[in-house]
């Protein structure tokens, strides 16, 4: 059952990451690239926990008690890494939105095939 | 000990913090500042190359959480090398772009700088990072700077140029991210040098699909050939000095991440190839695609590329002539490119198209601005007795030495274009007619942009004429590059370096 | 070199045998005497066998062959062919017309009287006169060469100015170069 | 401190102060631009001899400089011809735009020439190529006319040849690990059978394209004719020899393994034929003299290569010889176009015509050159065609005398036309104005003809260094056979002695033309060209009665189906062809975000299907 | 003493050609002429012709290249006269011979051609500027299968030197038209536009060019030119005979051998028409450049 569950989450996030990656390359909209896009790093977080994860482990921190768990802990490092992946994708989709919007104001579109003025 | 390598990156960072809040006391601290920080940097990493060079590497531990649990800084001869690089390029583009333009008034400047300082300190961190998480961090930083230059003028070309840049931008840290948590999964470690130490351990599938990740996601920030599409768009809309900062910063950054992940990280062979392979694809599409354009800074930015291309090339060698080639050319590239963007965007900078074509005849208004173009012409197509030649030289012997005489034959072909296409330019500038009305008076460049350009040429010319100033500091680098071991040392004992 | 008295008088009586025999001929074919020039030249009267020859340009020819009439606009022409050639130079007026216009007697635009505008030195009668008249003038003017008398050049240097006032007369638009001799 | 480095030094400060003064008013900037060409070729007349050498270390790689014979000989060129073409440059380039550049590219071109001599290493050969390259280049576009076109096709062509040659040079670096020109030919035996024909092949490259060899000569109409005149003469006299040089070098340096009838040989030298013929039968067809001169040029420089190719110790000679002969004449003849073009304006056969009465010494000096050229006896020019033929004759290539022969002989059709077309002919109002050329201007000429004509008599004088040349070269076999101050051998042993020859012409002449002026001299007068026997018709002043258009009709009629097509509608084929191509591969760059997007994708997809065969995992 | 014997030989030698060339030019017009039923002009006609023009004035010039023009020409064909050794046996004919060869000759002998040119040039006479454009179109035209002849002979008998041939027919005894007789056939046929007679008379043209390149020159001019031409004539012919039929040994088998070779262009040109210029550059590249080519693979099978 854990083992299936495992395996799902593994599933599930490549699913999300191949979800993003469809948005990212079929959607003409700006707006669901951008969804796409956070799709992608949805999945990746999920990917990256998924990793650090120990089954039936304790959270990483020693305390009274719990001398000796080390070896039962859930690795704290994917969590670190994904709380910072995790800032740093909102700030990209910040940024990213802000674009679009400013992209929405000159070309008064949001197709992505249709602002293409800088080419070859 | 004058400093340590951690503030190479908290200055800035912090500084870029500073800044809005100092912009109240006086508004031209805010063009000030951002230089003292800039020109400390490029002290502090001189100074620290200086030392490296004589005392070997620094190897800085951030929190005293030692390799490979914490994250650690490596200062070594090459890390050192194109730090400095970066800080004295990103000075440049300081002292260029002080008053780049009129129309840079307080709050622009203030957000300008800001991101040229995260810019400078991204990439910063990204070569002299020892931690591979810790790298994604810094290459997200320049990332996010990078596109809010790009978009730093509110037109609807620079928006486009931002987006696509992002887009690009973001997929490519997915593919880090996914690399990283590959080699995590497999490894258990995000220190570079541990993973180095490791790497034999690891299932080569996974091996060889993580290197893949890895080499999508920088190579979208080095600007290898399928993954470039953002970068002559970025380029061409960025600010005239952030084009030279891309060129300069941005994919040296880039291109180190790659090298250090095909030479130190990964034991595959074959990657040399790869890189070889990619690499000469990178040069000859972008310079064929040079060759055909109609505006000036695209032209220089598909030439950029090729550059890039050449370097991966010269790194695909894999011998120490072949790397000591590589980092030739890229401080070359540092040199010469930036000196390109400065005087084109000069000579560009009335024109509304941006448009080769416009170009006609201005020599005669600003002789000095177009002469400097010429020269950086002339040095980068490799033209003795200038910068570029020698790099070029010890590309070809090191291609020599190994027997690649395909390799020769195509970068000398791909030689003949780039040729062919800088001198149209500097044919226009010099040897034709004016062919706008008399009263439209080309913009002349202020004083602040002649001694940055002046500074840049007289390094091509210091160079040029004399490369020994430069080979000694390359070659230690270059050994440093291929001394995989000795950076595993370095890095993995670190107490010893702290004791010092 | 032209006729200097005091020279010594064998060299006179080389020179003018040797001019006597040696005759280049410039024709000046416009009139319809110039028929008679070819059989003149070929098989039939061979007048080469008497020295007699066609040069192509004034500056080698020695006599000047005015066949026929001449019109108001074709003497301009015929003079400053004559002014061209080189001393000694002599002037045949081949047929009727160039003495007295000929048939052309009472035409318009014809010079009559050729003798008027240029020194002839010798005429040769007849409409058309036929070759053996021909050969007949050249006779005479060989003759008169080897006597020394064939001097229209230099009559026509003593009396430039007569020659130029008719010559004028019937080019009223006179814009020849001077006469060089 | 070494005279040699010091001359370069001279040279280098030299130009840039020159620069630098150029916008100074006054004369300062003339005296420094012939004191920096002068100083250094006095110095090098006086403080260097052959041997002197220089060595020091850059970049990790050895650089010696050395003055060898040959490198001397030719030295001799360029010192000589780069001050007459300096001291003619002052004057003709005056109240020109830019002066400062010219003077810099100038100063620098020589340099460089004489810095090509002096290497004996490949890197500082190639490095004082490339400054020779983009100096001259910079002088082909300084005039700003077609600079697109012909500046580039030059560049093009150029970096073409010395790309070719970088990699014939580094090639030989990694066979050899040494720069060393010396290295390179005693090792070129040791070397893999494909080195063997590849490095030569690429030396060739780029040699023949400073050399303006056929199928790789069609910069040189262009670039010569854009060139300020001042510059061509050195342009074509001496910055083309240096391709020559390279080739003998190369050539000669490998007689050993190249020997005698060596199809390699054979190849180079019906390549220069074909040149020569090529190019005489393009001068012939041209009407701007600077166009005329330059496939002039083309072809001289094809016999040359014959000779050079051929590689007979007498054939080594002759395109030597022609080398320095075609420097005085070429130079000569480019100074008088330019002269004619400074004081008229144009240098278009069919526009100026008559000038012999207006610049007589410019026709003088131009005579000579064109007697030279031709390789009519007794100026220089035939001494060179002569040790050509006879060491073609006695080297068994007949069919290449017939083609030699055929080109110089159509030669004389240019050449006349060149004469025809400036001096002769009708002399028109137009050009009544017409001054001769300023003094400074008529005195290189002068001195230049002269050249030739001393060497066409005493062609000892220069055959002596070019021997000890040789020798350097291991034609050891020479020693002192083929060098005499009058008098000219073949391999028969048949000999023409010029000395007799010349005071028999000049007896001769003198004595025709007193016969021919005597007694009537007083009594000639000179009259105008308008008086032309016309069929008794005055010319009017507008009337054009020079025959020029066209002025070689019949004969280019009857050579039509070898000249039917030019060279240059492959390359510029070529070129729409790679451009229209780039122009599709560009497109790759939609500017569709999404298709970069999926071309990352596409290039994950790739390698991760692809990993077994591109990592070997 | 040696040098003024050898001056006056010269002298000798020139004279000689002089009055043997204007003779077989007045022999040549008789001759033109019986063949046209003509009793034509006595042989000495062009003496008394050269004469006249001697005593004629010559009262202009255009300059001075015009006026150097003829003596240019007079250069050309004297020095030619000088290289080529009249008798075998030399004596007072010997001239300059042992310094020069066959390469030399053909460059002396376009060098009047070209002063020439540049005489007729000055004049400023279309014709004559068109005259000299098809003299030396022709001039391209027949020195390739004369210069292929001479190259066939060099390499079959290994020298340049015209004695050098001399001797190599007297110790064979047999005329090199017969040892090597295409390079002979060659060489007549370029010989055929050399003497420009007719078909190949278009440089003189006179029905279309006014005389071509003289028609500005009378008197003394015309005389130098003239007198050049006759030297010239038997100068080429003396060539011809040293080179291909033996020399001489005395001067009557020199008038003998050299007048039977001058018939051959001039009995060719009485029954042809004149040639257009690229017809006659091209007849020399078809026929003669043949027998050339087939000189030389005799020569370098032999």
């Amino acid at each position: 059952m854990y083992k299936f569950l495992e395996y799902g989450v593994y599933g599930a996030s490549i699913l999300l990451i191949l979800i993003g990656l469809y948005a990212v390359l079929t959607k003409k909209s700006l707006i669901k690239i951008v969804i796409g896009l956070s799709i992608i790093d949805g999945g990746i977080h999920l990917l990256l926990i998924t990793i650090g994860y120990l089954r039936q482990g304790t959270a990483p921190i020693f305390s009274p008690g719990f001398e000796n768990a080390a070896a039962k802990m859930v690795d704290p490092v994917p969590q670190a890494l994904v709380l910072t992946a995790i800032v740093i994708g909102f700030g990209v989709t910040a940024v990213a939105l802000s674009l679009v919007i400013r992209l929405y104001r000159h070309h008064r579109t949001l197709q992505i095939d249709e602002i293409k003025s800088l080419k070859w | 000990m004058v400093g340590s390598p951690v503030l190479l990156i908290a200055v800035p960072l912090l500084a870029a913090f500073v800044i809005p809040l100092i912009g109240m006391i006086w508004k031209e601290l805010v063009r000030i500042v951002p230089g003292l920080v800039l020109a400390y940097m490029l002290v502090l990493s001189v100074t620290l190359l200086v030392e490296v060079n004589q005392n070997g590497t620094i190897v800085e531990t951030i929190a005293g959480w030692k390799a490979p649990w914490g994250i650690n800084l490596v200062y070594s001869n090459l890390t050192g090398l194109l730090a400095t690089i970066i800080t004295t390029l990103g000075f440049l583009v300081w002292m260029f772009s002080y008053r780049f333009k009129r129309n840079v008034d307080f709050e622009p400047a203030k957000k300008y700088f800001i991101f040229l300082m995260m810019l400078v300190a991204g990439a910063t961190g990204i070569v002299i990072t020892g931690d591979i998480f810790n790298q994604f961090v810094f290459i997200e930083i320049t990332g996010i700077s990078a596109y809010a230059l790009t978009a730093f003028y509110t037109g609807r070309n620079s928006a486009e140029a931002a987006f696509k840049y992002l887009m690009m931008g973001s997929l490519a840290s997915s593919f880090l991210l996914i690399a990283i948590a590959i080699i995590y999964s497999q490894l258990g470690t995000l220190n570079m040098a541990e993973i180095a130490s490791k790497m034999h351990t690891m299932d080569p599938v996974f091996k060889v699909i993580a290197l893949i990740f890895f080499i999508t996601g920088i190579g979208i920030e080095a600007e290898i050939f399928p993954l470039n599409g953002w970068a002559p768009d970025a380029y061409t809309e960025a600010p005239g000095p952030i084009g030279a900062a891309f060129a300069g910063v941005v994919v040296k950054a880039g291109i180190y991440a790659v090298i250090r992940m095909v030479f130190t990280l990964f034991d595959i062979p074959a990657a040399h190839d790869f890189l070889i392979t990619i690499g000469l694809i990178t040069l000859i599409v972008a310079e064929s695609t040079a060759l055909r354009q109609e505006k000036l800074k695209r032209m220089l930015a598909y030439s950029s590329i090729g550059q890039m291309g050449l370097v991966l090339v010269a790194f695909g060698i894999g011998t120490h002539a072949g790397v000591f080639a590589a980092l030739f050319l890229m401080l070359n590239h540092a040199v010469i490119k930036p000196l390109l963007f400065f005087s084109g965007s000069y000579l560009v900078f009335n024109s509304k198209e941006k448009r080769i074509s416009e170009v006609n005849g201005l020599g005669k208004f600003m002789p000095y601005t177009a002469g400097l173009f010429a020269l950086g012409s002339f040095a980068i197509v490799g033209l003795p007795p200038f910068a570029g030649f020698w790099s070029k030289l010890s590309v070809l012997t090191a291609a020599a030495d190994e027997g690649l005489l395909l390799v020769i034959a195509l970068v000398l072909i791909v030689s003949v274009i780039e040729i062919v296409y800088y001198f149209r330019v500097v044919n226009r500038i010099f040897f034709q007619e004016y062919n706008k009305e008399e009263s439209v008076v080309p913009h002349k460049p202020r004083f602040n942009a002649i001694i940055a350009m002046t500074v840049l040429a007289i390094l091509i010319l210091v160079i040029g004429f004399y490369p020994d100033a430069v080979t000694g500091m390359l070659h230690s680098a270059s050994s440093d590059l291929l001394d995989k071991s000795g950076y595993i040392d370095n890095v993995l004992q670190v107490g010893q370096s702290l004791i010092r | 070199m032209s006729y200097d008295k005091d020279s010594h008088k064998i060299f006179d009586f080389i020179q003018n045998w040797a001019r006597k025999h040696s005759i280049w001929v410039l024709a000046y074919g416009t009139g319809c005497g110039a028929i008679e020039i070819p059989p003149t030249m070929t098989s039939r009267y061979d007048a080469e066998r008497l020295g007699v020859r066609g040069a192509a340009t004034p500056r080698q020819a020695d006599v000047l062959l005015i066949t026929g009439y001449l019109t108001t606009k074709t003497l301009k022409r015929v003079i400053r062919v004559y002014e061209q050639m080189q001393d000694p130079k002599y002037v045949i007026g081949f047929g009727s017309c160039t003495i007295n216009g000929g048939m052309y007697y009472d035409s318009y635009n014809t010079i009559k009287v050729l003798d008027k505008y240029l020194p002839v030195d010798v005429y040769i009668n007849g409409c058309m006169p036929r070759p053996e008249a021909v050969l007949a003038g050249f006779a005479k003017l060989q003759q008169l060469i080897a006597e020394g008398k064939a001097n229209g050049a230099q009559k026509y240097k003593e009396n430039l100015e007569w020659y130029r006032e008719n010559q004028k007369r019937i080019s009223p638009h006179w814009v020849m170069p001077e006469y060089n001799w | 401190m070494n005279t040699i480095i010091l001359i370069f030094i001279i040279f280098l400060a030299g130009a840039i102060l020159t620069f630098l003064a150029s916008n100074i008013k006054g004369l300062l900037k003339e005296v420094l631009f012939l004191a920096s060409v002068i100083v250094p070729v006095v110095m090098f007349f006086t403080g260097v001899k052959a041997g002197d050498s220089f060595n020091f270390h850059l970049a990790g790689f050895a650089f010696q400089w050395e003055i060898t014979p040959l490198g001397y000989l030719f030295a001799l060129i360029v010192t000589g011809l780069g001050v007459m073409a300096a001291i003619y440059a002052v004057s003709a380039m005056q109240k020109t735009k830019n002066l400062g550049l010219f003077y810099f590219n100038f100063i620098l071109s020589i340099m460089s020439m004489l810095g090509i001599l002096f290497s004996r290493d490949l890197v500082s050969f190639f490095i004082f190529w490339e400054i020779m390259t983009w100096s001259s280049y910079l002088m082909v576009v300084y005039q700003g006319k077609d600079v697109q076109k012909v500046g580039i096709k030059y560049f093009i062509f150029s970096a073409i040849g010395a790309y070719a040659m970088l990699m014939a040079i580094v090639m030989v670096y990694s066979l050899t690990g040494s720069m060393m020109i010396d290295k390179m030919i005693q090792s070129y035996a040791g070397f893999a059978f494909n080195m063997q024909i590849i490095i030569p092949i690429l030396f060739l490259i780029g040699f023949g394209v400073k050399s303006a060899m056929m199928p790789l000569h069609v910069w040189a109409p262009g670039a010569y004719s854009h060139s300020p005149m001042a510059f061509t003469s050195l342009f074509s006299g001496a910055l083309s020899k240096m391709g020559i040089y390279g080739m003998v070098i190369v050539m000669a340096g490998m007689i050993a393994y190249f020997p005698e009838g060596h199809w390699f040989r054979i190849v180079i030298a019906w390549l220069g034929g074909i040149t020569a013929v090529g190019g005489t039968l393009w001068a012939i067809a041209q009407d701007d003299a600077k166009k005329l001169l330059a496939y002039s040029s083309v072809a001289q420089l094809g016999y040359i290569i014959v000779g050079v190719g051929i590689g007979t110790p007498l054939a080594m000679l002759a395109a030597l010889f022609m080398a320095v002969m075609h420097a005085l004449f070429k130079g000569t003849l480019f100074m008088a176009v330019g002269a004619i073009e400074k004081q008229t304006g144009t240098s278009n056969f069919t526009e100026v015509t008559g000038l012999i009465r207006k610049m007589p010494l410019t026709f003088l000096a131009s005579l000579m050159g064109i007697i030279a050229l031709a390789g009519i006896p007794p100026l220089g020019g035939f001494v060179g065609k002569w040790m050509l033929y006879e060491s073609l004759i006695g080297s068994d290539h007949y069919l290449l005398v017939i083609v030699i022969f055929f080109s110089s002989t159509a030669a004389f059709l240019y050449c006349y036309k060149f004469l025809f077309g400036f001096f002769l002919g009708q002399e028109e109002k137009e050009w009544e104005h017409v001054k001769e050329a300023p003094v400074l201007m008529v005195i290189p000429m002068i001195i230049l003809a002269g050249g030739t004509f001393l060497l066409g008599t005493f062609p000892g004088l220069v055959i002596k260094p070019i021997s000890a040349g040789l020798e350097q070269l291991g034609y050891a076999a020479t020693q002192g056979k083929y060098w005499e101050m009058s008098m000219l051998f073949n391999e028969w042993g048949d000999q023409v002695v010029l000395e007799p020859i010349l005071y028999a012409i000049i007896a001769v002449f003198a004595f025709f033309l007193v016969f021919l002026l005597i007694k009537n001299h007083k009594n000639t007068r000179y009259v105008s060209t308008k008086d032309i026997s016309t069929s008794g018709e005055v010319p009017k002043e507008h009337e054009n009665l020079t025959f020029i258009q066209n002025f070689f009709q019949p004969f280019l009629r009857a050579v039509e189906p070898l000249m039917k097509r030019q060279i240059d509608f492959y390359y510029n084929g070529f070129g729409k062809g790679i451009e229209a191509l780039f122009d599709f591969t560009r497109r790759i760059y939609t500017g569709n975000g999404q298709t970069y997007a999926l071309y990352a994708i596409i290039f994950v997809v790739i390698f991760l299907l692809l990993k077994t065969t591109l990592f070997g995992i | 003493m040696e040098l003024f014997l050898n001056i006056l030989g010269a002298i000798a030698t020139v004279i000689l050609a002089f009055i043997v060339g204007m003779s077989y030019g007045g022999i040549v017009r008789k001759i033109t002429a019986r063949v046209q039923n003509r009793k034509g002009p006595p042989w000495y006609q062009n003496f008394i012709d050269a004469y006249k023009l001697y005593s004629k004035t010559t009262a202009i010039h255009h300059g001075w290249m015009h006026r150097m023009g003829p003596a240019f020409l007079m250069v050309s064909s004297v020095v030619t006269l000088m290289f080529v050794p009249v008798l075998n046996n030399g004596g007072w004919f010997e001239n300059m011979n042992f310094q020069g060869d066959l390469i030399f000759l053909l460059y002396i002998m376009v060098f009047g051609s070209l002063g020439m040119a540049l005489g007729a040039g000055q004049t400023g006479n279309p014709n004559s500027a068109i005259g000299v454009t098809r003299g030396l179109s022709q001039m391209v035209g027949f020195e390739i299968p004369w210069v292929m002849a001479l190259v066939a002979m060099m390499i079959q008998y290994k020298t340049t030197s015209i004695t050098g041939f001399i001797e190599v027919q007297q110790e064979s005894g047999t005329w090199l038209m017969f040892s090597s007789p295409f390079a002979f056939i060659a060489a007549v046929l370029a010989m055929l536009g050399m003497f420009r007679y007719s078909p190949f008379d278009i440089v003189g043209a006179p029905s279309e060019l006014a005389s071509g390149p003289v028609s500005e020159n009378g008197g003394k001019y015309l005389f130098t030119m003239m007198s050049s031409g006759s030297i010239f004539t038997f100068a080429k012919l003396t060539l011809y005979v040293d080179l291909f039929m033996g020399g001489a040994n005395n001067l009557l088998v020199l008038l003998i051998k050299t007048f039977a070779l001058y018939m051959v262009p001039v009995l060719y040109g009485l029954v042809s028409p004149r040639y257009r210029t690229e017809q006659a550059v091209r007849y020399f590249w078809g026929w003669p450049l043949f027998f050339g080519l087939l000189a030389i693979i005799y020569a370098v099978i032999f």
